[in-house]
């Protein structure tokens, strides 16, 4: 019976073992782990230290919530609070989102995806581990030394001049961070233009690839300015000249023109690997081509693009000039069009499908709802009259916390959960992880819907106290963040189940078209015997079938 | 013939051959190099008015370009090489021009 | 071809280009990539790719010279003034030397000429050296004459240049603290540019010593290729910088 | 910490307070509010739409229902609407919200003005007739406001969510907003940009009052030296007068009736002298240098804090007969004893 509800394609597990040789116990020691060039192990080190600052992360974002529950300064004291929110910023978003999916599911598939063993140059990879983790114990050293807090955005001229906490070290850790993020981009671009698999067109290549191929030019043409405005900033503050100080004759506004040149690009970086995610969790598991693939494949690109040229939208109010927030606002429109896209071609992918619910497809729509809800508010803060009154209130907390977590964040479990057998050889158990999804969704809602009302309301973004009218949407805020954070901690603890006693899940649970699925789970060190030649196109479903009715008949 | 193995990416439109440049080359490349600095040298010390910057940057980049078509070998780069170099000061040019629409119009109006 | 699955590929026309191309698999080579060929372009690839970051990187920099010579104008003019165009010139004329010596150590490589590569690297790296040798006389100069931003900053050179024995025309007060900003970016730029130059002579070098070993004297000259780049862009920015820092409004002499 | 009163109390706080929206306490609030239903009606729209989409596929093409897929390539027709919809919409929401824009940030002329100055961790609203106020401003409903508004120090942002208004506040420049209060009441001042510790306590209220309350209110609270008075004082204590004596032989331009009126600067440009030239040229005299000028004058950047530039512009426009922004409030010409040393001049 449940078979025809499921999609889900165990082996006997009577008779299943995993396979003798694969990349988790091709070496042992801590030692081969940590000086590997395998992309799948470093992946595995990259989950595990993205898991490690999420955590950390969400605890100041619940810390934050706690603080917020009454309107008085009750909880910390008022520096203290504001450490807490540039700890959450700053861990959030260079130390989980950014490398959250290109650096672990990336870094696992992209080079399986597309028919290689290894993405072009391993030793710079692992590398990029090593600056991630370099540049993480500067921002804990930053945390642990007494805190920065100068909000993620080391707005000038607070961070420069009037400021006595750690915005040196923190700043340090996110340009080494920065880094780590540009290797991890080159190593893509390359891997996708140079190691193709013979046949592996790029119009044969799945979505995942070309929305990693596009957060990637993002990461190597964006994260440099991010560097040398940062270099800027710690010298202002060691030095003391002002290309930021307006006493000296700079202009702060600069310094938010070249961080913002960066940060919104960077949106783009933390989004677009997401919607790789749900290109192929939809099509999966609704057994279907995406529908228009070469509108999303393009999308993507058209999105990298312009996302280059929309960045002073964060800075509408700021006092740019009227006349070039004119033409921001409106490419800032033109942005918003190959998002639509997406949705809708996702949307109909599922049309005349055959559409089952596993936790992945779970997410996945959960993601359509929290992202076009995001994206839409998006709109609002686009359009310049608007822009005015819900800037920097909690209705741009909740825009961006709608894209990034209940984007990102819900892509990025959802391929998780559907590489997690692939990753690990290993299946989680099913319900649990659809409780999990629910929760999160439910969870998610609550905490952030509240946000928006607030934010119209005016309340500002960033408050330690707050006027008590503000209070119950605020207590309701912070009742879906604890809904939240047991939806976060459950995947956490039935994954870390699941490594020893979840099913083994097969070469293929999904009946994917993949290329991953058609190698063992887990892969070896060098991915494929042999480099495979590829003659369908991603989502071939058909092909699927025909050589699995083949190897039947062969084998059987 | 997607089908067809290419390790080499030899039959790509992204492959270029690997091309030794010869001393020759090099030595006329760096003679104009010098030959160059000395002009724009030159030119700083006459009074052009708006012209100075101008010609100083367009021999500047004359420079920039010739050492990076021969020097750096893009001249006998593959497509893709050409596009990537192309790429950069295209984003470089990005950055300048769309901060700049907000510095002049700045003065433009009231607001 | 459709029934052709994905693990059952027998090969035949990478043997075949392969034997074509008669490579010898060299110690180099790394697993993951089929030929030496793609080992190359992706090397080269990767290279230009990291340039593109270097691009980006002094981009902002060069986008604040660019805003700020606008905005204070008589200010960069004169402080600009104040930098030599004999050393700037010959430093340029040094570093031009120095990356042509780079491209015929590439060309020493790729020609498997291990006694002219090592020569050409000594060469790269001597007037690398003296490159930094000269940078570093005029900060010396800039130290005496107390133009380096910070709290010994002086202006009164720009305010009253007759006293100084110099032609230029005084600056109002206002405009001469804005020669502080270009001072700052003045130190920003070449001190950048040096601290990448700084990085390039010790991997210069590792690449001597490597070279020395014969470790280039068999056809794998990717180090050397991909370095030559990073050394040649290193130029580039000097090229840019030389003008823009030193040449333009140079009048009055 | 402890949950305050109980929560029902709060319900009933909140709902009568304000419950989903905002008041609209100013003109331009139902011109903002407009634009958000109209965006609130496309999302609702767009949701809808994609989660009917969404269900709706996953009923009908369940794998119960519909255990084969069958394979589509796309449709040219299709992504072509849903690219141009959205498009269409989009750019109408731009056009909508560029007018709004352009509305909240061009003051109306004739609209009295206030300065605000916003430092760590307050406001200080300063009105032309002398009134001061710290974390509070008051102002008559049905009148054109303008804020003139400068930091001293970091980044702030001015904003009164129930006029729909909000402004950053930047260090070194003026930035300007305007509202049009109609209903008499209290309203919060939000700093919403960052500032540093007390971020939070940067809050104020802004006092809407009926003409009358008004009168009565600037009659009680002047501080019985009006801005240009102040500036007065300055400009004579800081030695302007010596060069901007007003005749024809001085070495620096007469300022009477400048204010308003287009300069020829050295520079061969013409400029507006507003409040923004006014300071700067105090601050960066040579880049401001009025045609047949030497560059003589010293900078005062560092000398005289942002209160002391308020009352040196106010005093400057207030040396002519010309300017467009009059001010005419009775407090202003109040004559009482003053401080014999300025207190806003830093040594």
């Amino acid at each position: 019976m449940s078979a025809t509800h499921t999609i889900l394609n165990l082996p006997d597990q009577r008779t299943a073992t995993l396979p003798k040789r694969t990349y988790i116990n091709n070496e042992d020691g801590l030692l081969s782990w940590l000086f590997t060039g395998d992309h799948k192990r470093i992946a595995m080190l990259y989950l595990i230290s993205i898991t490690f600052f999420f955590f950390i992360g969400g605890a100041f974002a619940g810390l934050i919530r706690l603080e917020l529950l009454t309107p008085q300064p009750d909880l910390v004291a008022a520096d203290t609070y504001n450490k807490f929110f540039s700890m959450h910023g700053i861990v959030m978003i260079f130390l989980f989102l950014v490398p959250s999916v290109p650096a672990t599911l990336g870094n696992f598939l992209i080079p399986i995806m597309i028919g290689t063993k290894d993405l072009a140059f391993p030793k710079i990879n692992l590398l990029s581990w090593y600056l991630y983790w370099i540049g993480g114990l500067f921002t804990l050293a930053a945390l642990v030394l007494g805190g920065v807090d100068t909000g993620w955005t080391f707005t000038t001229p607070l961070s420069t001049h009037y400021l006595n906490t750690h915005v040196v070290t923190a700043a340090t850790g996110v340009f080494i961070i920065g880094f780590s993020s540009i290797f991890t981009g080159l190593n893509f671009i390359v891997t996708i233009h140079r190691m193709r698999a013979p046949g592996m067109t790029w119009f044969r290549m799945p979505l995942f690839c070309w929305s990693n191929y596009a957060a990637s030019i993002l990461m190597v043409l964006g994260t440099p300015v991010l560097a040398i405005t940062l270099v800027l900033v710690g010298l202002e503050r060691l030095v003391g000249i002002g290309v930021f100080d307006p006493t000296k004759g700079g202009d702060p506004l600069l310094f938010q023109h070249l961080f913002w040149f960066y940060s919104h690009p960077a949106v783009y970086i933390m989004i677009l690997p997401g919607m790789g995610v749900i290109s192929e969790v939809i099509s999966t598991f609704s057994r279907k081509r995406v529908f228009g693939y070469t509108a999303v494949a393009f999308s993507s690109v058209a999105i990298a693009l312009f996302g280059f040229f929309v960045w002073a939208h964060h800075m509408f109010i700021m006092g740019v000039s009227n006349y070039s927030a004119l033409v921001f606002s409106l490419l800032t429109m033109l942005v918003a069009v190959p998002s639509a896209i997406k949705i809708f071609n996702w949307a109909f992918t599922l049309q005349k499908g055959s559409i089952t619910f596993e936790t992945p497809m779970l997410y996945a729509f959960g993601f359509l709802g929290l992202f076009t809800i995001g994206g839409m508010t998006g709109v609002f803060l686009g359009a310049l009259g608007m822009d005015i009154h819900l800037t920097e209130t909690y209705f741009i907390v909740a825009h961006f916390h709608f894209v990034m977590v209940g984007g990102m964040l819900m892509a990025f479990l959802a391929g998780v959960h559907f590489w997690w057998p692939k990753m690990t050889g290993r299946m989680y158990p099913e319900s649990l992880s659809k409780l999990a999804a629910v929760t999160t969704f439910i969870g998610f809602n609550l905490t952030f819907l509240p946000q928006f009302i607030l934010g119209y309301l005016g309340m500002p973004r960033r408050y330690h106290a707050y006027p008590q009218e503000f209070q119950v949407l605020n207590v309701l805020s912070t009742a879906g963040a604890t809904v939240l954070g047991v939806g976060y901690m459950l995947p956490l603890l039935y994954l870390a189940w699941s490594l020893k006693y979840g099913a083994i899940a097969g070469n293929n649970p999904w009946q994917a078209t993949g290329l991953e699925w058609q190698i063992q789970s887990p892969p070896l060190t060098e991915n494929f015997i042999e480099i495979p030649i590829v003659d369908h196109e991603a989502y071939d479903y058909e092909w699927l079938e025909h050589k699995t009715a083949q190897e039947v008949t062969t084998v059987g | 013939m997607s089908e067809y193995h290419d390790p080499s990416n030899v039959v790509n439109p992204e492959h270029a051959d690997h091309h030794i440049v010869t001393p020759v080359t090099y030595s006329i490349v760096f003679a104009t190099l010098l030959v160059m600095t000395g002009v724009t040298v030159g030119a700083a010390y006459i009074d052009l008015g708006l012209m100075n910057p101008v010609i100083a940057l367009a021999i500047a980049s004359f420079k920039a370009v010739i050492v990076i078509l021969f020097f750096m070998h893009v001249k006998y780069q593959s497509k893709l090489v050409k596009l990537t170099v192309i790429s950069g000061f295209f984003t470089f040019l990005v950055l300048t021009t769309m901060t700049l629409t907000d510095y002049i119009s700045r003065a433009w109006g009231l607001w | 071809m459709d029934n052709v699955t994905v693990a059952t590929h027998p090969h035949t026309h990478e043997t075949a280009v392969a034997a074509e191309h008669q490579h010898v698999a060299l110690p180099q080579h790394r697993h993951h990539f089929e030929t030496e060929e793609q080992q190359r372009e992706a090397g080269t690839f990767g290279m230009w790719l990291f340039l593109l970051t270097e691009i980006m990187f002094f981009g902002g920099l060069f986008f604040a010279y660019l805003l700020y010579r606008n905005w204070y104008n008589p200010a960069f003019v004169v402080s600009s003034n104040q930098l030599s165009i004999p050393l700037g010139a010959a430093n340029t004329a040094i570093l031009i030397a120095s990356g042509f010596f780079m491209a015929l150590g590439v060309w020493a490589a790729e020609v498997r000429k291990k006694g002219l590569l090592l020569l050409f690297l000594v060469l790269t790296t001597v007037f690398g050296l003296a490159f930094l040798g000269i940078k570093a006389v005029e900060y010396h100069e800039k130290w005496e004459k107390h133009h380096i931003p910070g709290a010994s900053f002086d202006v009164s050179q720009f305010i009253n240049p007759q006293a100084y024995g110099l032609k230029e025309k005084p600056l109002a007060p206002d405009m001469a603290q804005k020669t502080q900003v270009f001072f700052f970016l003045y130190f920003a730029m070449t001190g950048m540019h040096a601290f990448h130059m700084i990085i390039g002579i010790v991997l210069l070098f590792w690449l001597m010593w490597r070279a020395n070993r014969g470790e280039f004297s068999s056809g794998y000259v990717a180090p050397i290729e991909n370095f030559g780049l990073y050394w040649h862009f290193v130029d580039i920015v000097w090229i840019f910088l030389f003008p823009l820092l030193y040449l333009i409004n140079r009048h009055p002499v | 910490m402890h949950i305050s009163p109980v929560l029902w109390q709060f319900l009933v706080k909140w709902l009568n307070a304000s419950a989903l929206f905002p008041r609209e306490a100013s003109t331009m609030a139902p011109y903002a509010d407009a634009l958000y239903f109209f965006l609130l009606l496309i999302t609702v729209v767009g949701l809808t739409l994609v989660g009917a989409l969404i269900f709706g596929f996953s009923i009908r093409y369940r794998k119960e229902k519909h255990p084969v897929a069958i394979q589509v390539e796309g449709s040219t027709l299709l992504e072509a609407t849903w690219t141009i919809i959205p498009l269409a919409l989009f750019l109408i929401v731009f056009v909508w919200g560029a007018l709004l824009y352009f509305r909240i940030y061009n003051p109306p002329t004739n609209s009295m003005n206030i300065y605000v100055v916003g430092k760590q961790w307050m406001w200080k609203a300063e009105h032309p007739g002398g009134q001061h106020e710290i974390n509070a401003l008051h102002v008559p409903i049905g009148r054109n406001v303008q804020l003139t508004m400068i930091s001293q120090d970091v980044f702030h942002s001015f904003s009164i969510p129930d006029f729909r208004v909000k402004r950053e506040v930047i260090p070194g420049r003026y930035s300007t907003v305007w509202f049009n209060a109609t209903t008499p009441g209290t309203y919060h001042i939000f700093c919403t940009q960052y500032c540093g510790t007390n971020h939070s306590v940067m809050i104020g209220e802004v006092t809407a009052l009926s003409p009358d309350d008004y009168e009565k209110w600037t009659a009680q609270s002047t501080s019985g030296m009006s801005l240009a008075q102040n500036g007065e004082r300055l400009f004579a204590s800081m030695g302007c007068n010596a060069c901007h004596s007003g005749s024809a032989a001085a070495r620096g331009p007469n300022l009477a009736g400048v204010y308003g009126s287009k300069l020829q600067l050295t520079s061969g440009a013409q400029v507006l002298v507003n409040d923004a030239y006014l300071r700067d040229a105090i601050l960066n005299p040579s880049q401001h240098l009025t045609a047949g000028y030497a560059p003589i004058m010293p900078t005062y950047q560092g000398q005289i804090s942002e209160d002391g530039l308020i009352d040196l512009v106010e005093y400057i426009k207030s040396m002519q007969s010309n300017y467009r922004v009059q001010q005419t409030l009775t407090t202003s010409e109040s004559n009482q004893a003053a401080p014999t040393t300025p207190e806003v001049v830093k040594p």
